[in-house]
């Protein structure tokens, strides 16, 4: 028998976030497979078993003491819900699983001291918003410009959405523009009323942190009440083909920003894909999905997700089946640098991540890309989210919590184990 | 002002989509007693064969004419929303007659279950797109009077016409023919109905497939404006409190009463909203029909309810 | 053969009036208990705990607060989701901001609010009837929904929306393993269900089955519509109040209001109707349905695909699960349309007459 | 009497609601073309019973025939819906009346004839029912529910005389009438069944009245047919002049009288 | 036979009208009962006989007129007290609570009486802790009692939606006996009955009046009963009323004849 490390997964593939959630599946598993075709993790063939959610957090849940056990024992889970990882949060200390929770989930996260467990890595809401704002701002011409003016926050009316909230709010702060907080209610198929106050207020510009056809419906209705388009910016989450392709030309100049990745249909590791993966006839979905955004970030997870136990397997044991406990420390001592991940196939994809006890998110780059109609375009620069701001709310936040769960900050030997 | 009549004709509008919607539930209960709760089901399903059928056709008989594309969909679409009425009936109705009116809205939330998976097991759950070449774009009128004029959508008036169409015909439908005598007989009574004659069966068929095609109107104007996806059924929960304010019996209540619940949310979303945090409308619409409940407890248009002894 | 009440003479109304006053029941229901309590614990895995039999139980709580409602006093609810919320975040916020706070408490306290939001929106019932009361429930859903998202305080100003709770204890006994959880929702069901079990087969639980089944007569004979309407309402959404304190502190540990949305109350509205409207037994039966029967579909059909070699993708089935599901609910009615606990109790009586046939 | 045509022949049925509760143990009748048949017997006896498994009802109260056969005109009629046994001319009038509640007296008289596609005839059928039950003229724009019992019972008649039916079976036409409507009631029954030949079958607790317009009588009891034969031989049965026309030895008793305990004559035990 | 003796006026309908729409259902309706009497209100269908029971009951509420019952006068009724104040009824098309059992159906009818609470009753136990089981049992065992006489045994614990229509209607006495009435108000209790059961039905009635005293007013289109045991009898017509008085009286009124009777009685 093969050894094998098991990689479930929480997919969405039915329910109301199935257009985007299912791309994410798709290229976490081709990921997969092609570490498989490569040799393994050293030899360790991966694995997964999937377990539909519907992007429901009981489901979710369901499917998490379902999987956890399996094969094994899980490696990693990423439940690409915030709402099942606010569940989870919970239940991983006693189980012992890591959870990689990568731009979505609870953004204090990041503060490793006390959230031993999870793992926002490459960025949470925060990065996002924070670089979003950015690249608002340099349109604009600096901060300064920004200041008197109006931005209104489309949100998803679920944690997944208020989670944006804070930042938008200290950046407010201190740049002297105002916010106008529009909560959308899932699945948000009727928005006219949000338009309508959009239309009323005619904010200067529009950030939506929308998943699911919450998004395109957005755009749609931005369309009908003629919002331009060029002033609406979405976040992570808000902005890949599944969201945009039904709109058309009418979605042209939207943008949206970017954790490292976005539509990579030319980078090395897609080829990769494509030739040992899909060539074979063993591609998980379409091909003509293989490289856009969501499957990418798929790919991404599960390149981390890999990328974790090979780190663990330096400490633990070379080829050796990696347990839960021990991937946590692979996690918690990535270090992606940029060879390794031009090695990877992630050249021009990526840029390091490396993460520590406290910091469990390892990088905060971002860039923002454009629809051009058909496809994204990039639209800007690498944008660093500024640390400046954001670690203190996620310390802040985290001790909240601690303090909330009676947790102690881990100490430095705990941090060594 | 010129926003207030902008969001009032919004609501308007919005308010016509319910009632499309609406309709299909009314049409059904007053045929049969039976609340059904499938009908937004139906609406993703028939929207969906609309979707895919049009994408489907001109790759199988190789054209490319939109019209002709969407011509055939839809008599694609309608002959299946055919199929379902006549399988419904076969499979389900004809076995529950004369049970009690829980036991056949529990049946129908059954068959949303089954429509639901069937329908993304047949035609996939990505977001599909209708188009029947309705215009995107807004007009703004009165730019004179107002600055920035009063925005309309184009979209919207058609959909608006169209169901005040739909709703004429079958309000008709229901008063003048010997037919929809019938179909108000069987909903009161499944069992006298069957003893003088009235075939249970093909009535419901009948029905069925009227609000299928309903659905099906639906399904394509929510679903051009929207797109169509799983989260089209949830449409269904936004004509529910259309359909009680109206009265769950009257096909003219549903058109009113869309109009009542489309303006009060707008106004209420608009207008209240921003005070408390914003996210109302939903359950303003259902505790405005709540409140015209309290005084009239059957709906604004709906048949009194009989309590005797 | 051997499943006869014959013989078995009651020489008391109060030995008449026994919930079971069969014998053989009352031993079986023991045995159950028995069961429930000792082996289950000592059989049963972590995934069968977490995943089927805690939701189970708790769900199973609330279906019978539901039942008391919809099968009992006849007023059918779509809001049964948000007196589980209300039960949840007033149980949380009793049991946060409270110092000291016993659990026990802390959930009868979120039992009691909801029973206060019950009432509230009980009001309307006593004018609007049916499905139109049904429809009128969901404003109490979707307000709910939205007052536990919106207003900070029910979330102790947490910025997301979600909170938890952790470190639960009853008499110093932690609550933390599968089987401690599962102990301690099983005995609040039990009880519970003998509570609701001597109301409905008391003088209240004959008031509200009067105004279910003729209100206009119940009057005439002295029931105050008001009363047993508010009354059903109210010890419905305590019980729902209660087991919505469980699902949020017990089963999930951390929530948000999306874990009562409204499908939760079409689920508790399943659960009761597929069960049998009127029954407590049934409630359980129901709940044993709906949450038993979508994980056990999800998980035979790709072990069945397997064995005819065929793969079958996540999404494909879960909308078979889907079908079959709700395939089964209209089979389920259409052979008895007056839930499992009907059918239970035709079999029942098949057993008394068998081997005779008539 | 000549041997007519039998129109109706049931034969050996029996009757399961429920699955379980057995009803009806073997009821076997004829009813001849164009006469009158009664079905007596006491409450619960399965009369209704009986005329639901005809006309095919009985599906909706979770009933079935699971013996037996039902004969109309020698076509086997178990598998039909109720539909088609209107459409070859068998129409029931249902126990405790099912008007349409929300339909005005008149839409409930026009749903009658839902079967029947000539306007004239509708029209001249409408007529005659208003012609017998004058007092449904006054009432017919109000709805059914809102009418007194009698009107109800009245409206329930006159539908199934708009469908223009050859057969019709009748469950206790005479609960809750007047008595001279009552005696109407079964005037208009004579009237349809010398003047247009309908064939009736009608269940009665009124034997008096039964007895005296029906040429046949079949009693049952307990799901059984326990004495048959001509309307004027029952009559003069001392069992039935007792127990269902009240006149034991002879003399009508006063309803006061019968206070005292009375022990129940049975034929079966 | 005992012999009763009829007392004072114990309830008095003094010129009720009533109409719905345009339907005049009743109009300046005045009669009295007096006690221990057996009332008799007949006429044909459609004349208000059901609509007088009604307003009695608070179930509607005349546009004019007044109710006096011992004494106490009322523009209209409330269900409650009209209960409360011992006025039972049975219906005439049937309003028994059809999921529940014979024993439960009659059991709502002592409803008024039980005195533990919603909790008691919660906690209601075999050992005798807290009243509602020893309650229980009491009303219990008058139910028992008001089984027996009406000879409903066997039925017990049939859900009464499964009884044939004549027992239901026995049931639906039984529950308006349960309520110990002084005054109990029986629309039709006979419809659908063959003479042997109407035999029955009217020696429950008659034993009622006799053994408890209660009053009786009765609706009911046998003539053959209502002339043999009613001790006085108001007929209407259309709304109005156009007899009243003992049982020969109305037999020999020719506006009754013609209204009602007709030739055959
Ligand atoms: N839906 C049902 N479910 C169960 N049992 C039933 C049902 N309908 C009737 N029964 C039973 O069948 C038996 C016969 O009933 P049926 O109604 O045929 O009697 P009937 O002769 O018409 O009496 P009545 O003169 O009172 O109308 C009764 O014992 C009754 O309890
Ligand atoms: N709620 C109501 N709405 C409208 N009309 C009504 C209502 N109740 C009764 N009526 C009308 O009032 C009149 C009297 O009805 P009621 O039921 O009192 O008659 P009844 O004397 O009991 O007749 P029956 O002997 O047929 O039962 C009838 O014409 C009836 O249609
Ligand atoms: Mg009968
Ligand atoms: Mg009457």
């Amino acid at each position: 028998q093969d050894k094998v490390q098991f990689f479930p997964v929480l997919s969405g593939r039915t329910g109301p976030v199935a257009p985007n959630a299912t791309p994410w599946a798709n290229g976490h598993n081709d990921y997969m497979k092609l570490v498989n075709v490569r040799g393994g993790i050293n030899g360790v063939k991966t694995l997964v078993e999937e377990c539909e959610t519907a992007y429901a957090t009981d489901r979710g849940v369901e499917c998490y003491e379902r999987l956890k056990g399996k094969h094994g024992g899980a490696t990693v889970f990423q439940p690409l819900s915030t709402g099942i990882t606010f569940a989870l949060t919970e239940k991983i200390p006693t189980d012992k699983i890591p959870m990689i929770t990568s731009g979505y989930g609870r953004s204090d996260s990041a503060d490793g001291g006390i959230f031993k467990w999870n793992f926002p890595l490459i960025g949470h809401y925060w990065v996002a918003g924070d670089t979003v704002l950015q690249h608002i701002a340099n349109k604009e011409g600096g901060w300064d410009k920004l200041k008197g003016k109006k931005i209104a926050v489309g949100y998803h009316d679920s944690p997944f959405g208020k989670e944006l909230l804070p930042i938008m709010q200290e950046r407010a702060a201190m740049h002297g523009f105002s916010l106008q907080l529009l909560p959308i209610p899932a699945p948000g198929v009727e928005q006219k009323s949000i338009w309508l106050q959009v239309r009323q207020q005619r904010p200067d510009f529009v950030v939506l942190q929308t998943w699911g056809v919450m998004t395109p419906t957005a755009i749609k209705e931005a369309v009908a009440t003629g919002y331009p388009r060029e002033k609406m910016f979405g976040t992570w989450w808000s902005g890949a083909e599944p969201d945009l392709k039904d709109v058309g030309a009418g979605a042209k100049g939207y943008s949206a920003v970017m954790m490292q990745h976005g539509a990579e249909f030319n980078s090395p590791v897609v080829k990769e894909i494509l030739e040992k993966v899909h060539a074979k006839g063993q591609g998980t979905g379409p091909k003509e999905e293989v490289g856009s955004v969501l499957y990418m970030r798929g790919v991404v997870g599960a390149m981390l997700a890999v990328e974790g136990v090979r780190a663990a397997q330096e400490r633990f044991g070379k080829g050796k089946v990696i347990t839960g406990e021990q991937a946590r420390w692979g996690y918690e001592n990535l270090n992606l640098t940029q060879a390794k991940l031009d090695a990877l196939g992630f050249k021009g994809v990526m840029r390091p991540v490396s993460t520590s006890c406290q910091d469990h998110m390892g990088s905060a780059w971002a860039r923002v890309h454009t629809w051009d109609g058909s496809k994204f375009v990039w639209a800007s620069d690498w944008l660093q989210a500024d640390e400046q701001i954001i670690r203190p709310m996620v310390k802040a936040s985290a001790d909240k919590y601690a303090g909330e769960k009676k947790l102690a900050r881990r100490s430095a030997q705990d941090c060594q184990s | 002002m010129a926003f207030f009549l902008e969001t009032l004709f919004g609501g308007l509008m919005a308010g016509m989509l319910y009632s499309l919607v609406a309709l299909g539930f009314v049409l059904i209960f007053k045929a049969s007693g039976v609340f059904n709760f499938a009908q937004g089901a139906m609406v993703l399903f028939a929207a969906l064969a609309m979707a895919r059928f049009s994408e489907w056709i001109p790759q199988w008989l190789g054209f490319e004419s939109l019209l002709l594309a969407n011509v055939l969909a839809f008599i694609v679409a309608a002959a299946c929303m055919f199929v379902v009425a006549w399988v419904i009936e076969r499979l389900v109705l004809r076995h529950l007659v004369n049970q009690e009116g829980v036991t056949l809205l529990m049946a129908t939330l059954g068959i949303t279950y089954f429509l639901d998976g069937l329908g993304q097991t047949i035609f996939g759950s990505e977001i599909y797109q209708i188009n029947v070449g309705m215009p995107k774009e807004p007009v703004f009128l009165l730019q004179n009077t107002f600055e920035g004029g009063i925005l309309i959508s184009q979209e919207d008036i058609i959909a608006a016409l169209v169901a005040a169409c739909l709703v004429a015909v079958l309000a008709l439908f229901f008063q003048k023919t010997s037919t929809g005598r019938a179909l108000r007989a069987v909903a009161d009574d499944h069992q006298a109905a069957q003893s003088i004659g009235i075939p249970l069966n093909r009535i419901w068929v009948i029905v069925w497939c009227v609000a299928g095609i309903t659905a099906l109107v639906a399904g394509i104007i929510w679903g051009s404006k929207l797109g169509v996806q799983f989260s089209l059924t949830t449409v269904a929960l936004r004509a529910l409190p259309v359909i009680i304010l109206g009265g769950l019996t009257s096909v003219p209540g549903a058109i009113i009463g869309g109009l009542i619940i489309g303006v009060g949310e707008k106004f209420s979303e608009v207008y209240l909203g921003p005070l408390v945090g914003g996210g109302i409308e939903i359950w303003f619409a259902y505790m405005l029909a709540l409140v015209f409940l309290l005084f009239r407890p059957q709906g604004l248009f709906g048949e009194k309810i009989i309590d005797r002894v | 053969m051997f499943y006869r009440e014959n013989g078995q003479f009651k020489t008391s109304y109060s030995a008449d009036q026994q919930i079971f006053p069969i014998a053989q029941d009352r031993w079986a229901i023991l045995g159950l208990i028995a069961i429930a309590a000792i082996g289950v614990p000592l059989l049963a895995d972590e995934y069968l705990f977490r995943a089927i039999f805690i939701p189970f139980l708790i769900l199973a709580l609330a279906a019978v607060g539901v039942n008391i409602l919809v099968g009992f006093c006849g007023q059918i609810s779509l809001g049964s989701g948000a007196f589980m919320a209300v039960g949840a975040y007033m149980a949380y916020n009793t049991f946060v901001r409270i110092d000291g706070m016993p659990l026990i408490v802390a959930l009868l306290s979120g039992g009691f609010f909801a029973t206060l939001v019950g009432i509230f929106f009980g009001i309307p019932s006593l004018r609007v009837k049916g499905l139109y009361l049904a429809v009128a429930t969901l404003a109490a859903q979707f307000f709910c929904d939205w007052a536990f998202s919106r207003i900070n305080w029910f979330t102790n100003n947490s910025t997301s929306g979600s909170v938890a709770v952790s470190g639960l204890e009853v008499f110093g006994l932690p609550i933390q393993t599968p089987v401690q959880k599962y102990l301690f929702c099983l005995s609040f069901l039990v009880v519970f269900a003998l509570l609701a079990k001597n109301l409905v087969r008391s003088a209240i639980g004959r008031e509200w089955m009067a105004i279910r089944d003729m209100d206009v007569a119940a009057s005439v004979i002295g029931i105050r519509p008001m009363y047993a309407k508010l009354s059903a309402f109210a010890v419905s959404s305590f019980i729902v109040g209660v087991a919505g304190g469980l699902w949020a502190f017990v089963h999930l540990g951390s929530w948000e209001p999306a874990a009562f949305s409204i499908d939760r109350s079409f689920q508790l509205l399943f659960m009761v109707i597929i069960g049998g409207m009127g029954s407590i037994m049934g409630s359980l039966f129901g709940a044993a349905f709906i949450v038993v029967l979508p994980i056990f579909l999800n998980q035979f059909m790709p072990w069945a695909g397997s064995l005819v070699g065929l793969e079958i993708s996540t999404a494909a089935v879960s909308h078979t699960e889907f079908m079959i599901f709700g395939a089964l609910i209209v089979w389920f009615l259409i052979v008895e349309p007056h839930g499992l606990a009907k059918l239970w109790s035709i079999g029942k009586q098949k057993l008394r007459l068998w081997p005779f046939p008539h | 009497m000549s041997a007519p045509n039998i129109v109706l022949n049931v034969n050996g049925i029996e009757v399961i609601y429920n699955h379980v509760i057995l009803v009806l143990k073997g009821v076997s009748l004829n009813v001849p073309e164009g006469k009158i048949a009664a079905i007596l017997g006491g409450n619960g006896a399965g009369k209704t019973t009986t005329l639901r498994a005809i006309s095919n009802l009985l599906k909706g109260e979770r009933g079935e025939v699971t013996k037996g056969s039902i004969e109309l005109r020698g076509e086997r009629i178990e598998n039909l819906t109720p539909a088609d046994l209107v459409n070859r001319g068998v129409v029931q009038v249902m126990e405790g009346r099912h008007c349409f509640a929300h339909l005005t007296i008149e839409e409930n008289l026009l749903t009658g004839s839902y079967t029947r596609k000539d306007k004239g005839e509708i029209a001249a059928n409408l007529d005659k029912v208003y012609n017998y039950f004058p007092r449904l003229k006054t009432r017919r724009t109000s709805q059914a529910a809102y009418t007194s019992g009698g009107e109800q019972q009245m409206c329930a008649i006159g539908r199934a005389i708009m469908a223009n039916p050859s057969v019709v079976l009748l469950d206790e036409p005479s609960m809750g009438l007047a008595p001279q409507i009552v005696e109407e009631v079964f005037e208009i029954v004579k009237d349809l069944n010398q003047k247009e030949k309908v064939t009736f079958l009608i269940a009665e607790q009124n034997t008096n009245m039964a007895l005296r317009y029906a040429d046949y009588g079949y009693i049952m009891e307990s799901g059984r047919i326990v004495m048959d034969g001509a309307a004027d031989d029952l009559r003069n049965n001392e069992d039935v002049k007792e127990f269902y026309l009240g006149m034991g030895g002879g003399e009508r008793k006063s309803f006061k009288d019968v206070k005292s305990y009375k022990r129940r004559k049975r034929w079966l035990a | 036979m005992s012999s009763k003796k009829i007392g004072d006026v114990i309830l008095d309908v003094s010129n009720i009208s009533l109409s719905f729409g345009g339907v005049k259902a009743l109009t300046n309706i005045s009669f009295n009962v007096r006690e221990h009497e057996i009332r008799a209100i007949i006429g044909p269908n459609g004349a208000g006989k059901s609509s007088m029971l009604n307003c009695i009951n608070g179930v509607y509420q005349p546009q004019q007129g007044a109710i006096t019952f011992r004494g106490q006068t009322f523009k209209h009724m409330n269900s409650r007290q009209v209960a409360e104040m011992g006025i039972a009824r049975t219906f005439q098309n049937l309003a028994l609570f059809k999921g529940m059992s014979v024993i439960d159906n009659i059991m709502t009818g002592r409803n008024l009486r039980i005195k533990s609470n919603l909790f008691s009753q919660a906690f209601r136990n075999p050992f005798g802790i807290g009243g509602a089981e020893k309650e229980e049992v009491k009303h219990r065992e008058f139910v028992e009692h008001i089984i027996d006489f009406l000879e409903i045994q066997a039925y017990r614990k049939t859900p009464v939606g499964q009884l044939p229509y004549g027992l239901q209607k026995r049931v639906d006495l039984g529950r308006a006996l349960a309520m110990e009435p002084q005054v109990l108000l029986l629309d039709e209790p006979m419809a659908g009955m063959n003479v042997e059961e109407k035999q029955d039905m009217s020696r429950f009635v008659l034993d009622v009046n006799d053994e408890f005293g209660t009053t009786v007013v009765l609706i009911e289109h046998d003539m053959g009963v209502v002339m043999d045991i009613s001790d006085r009898v108001v007929v209407l017509d259309y709304g109005k009323k156009i007899g009243d008085g003992t049982p020969d009286e109305v037999r020999n009124n020719e506006d009754v004849i013609s209204a009602y009777l007709g030739t055959s009685h």
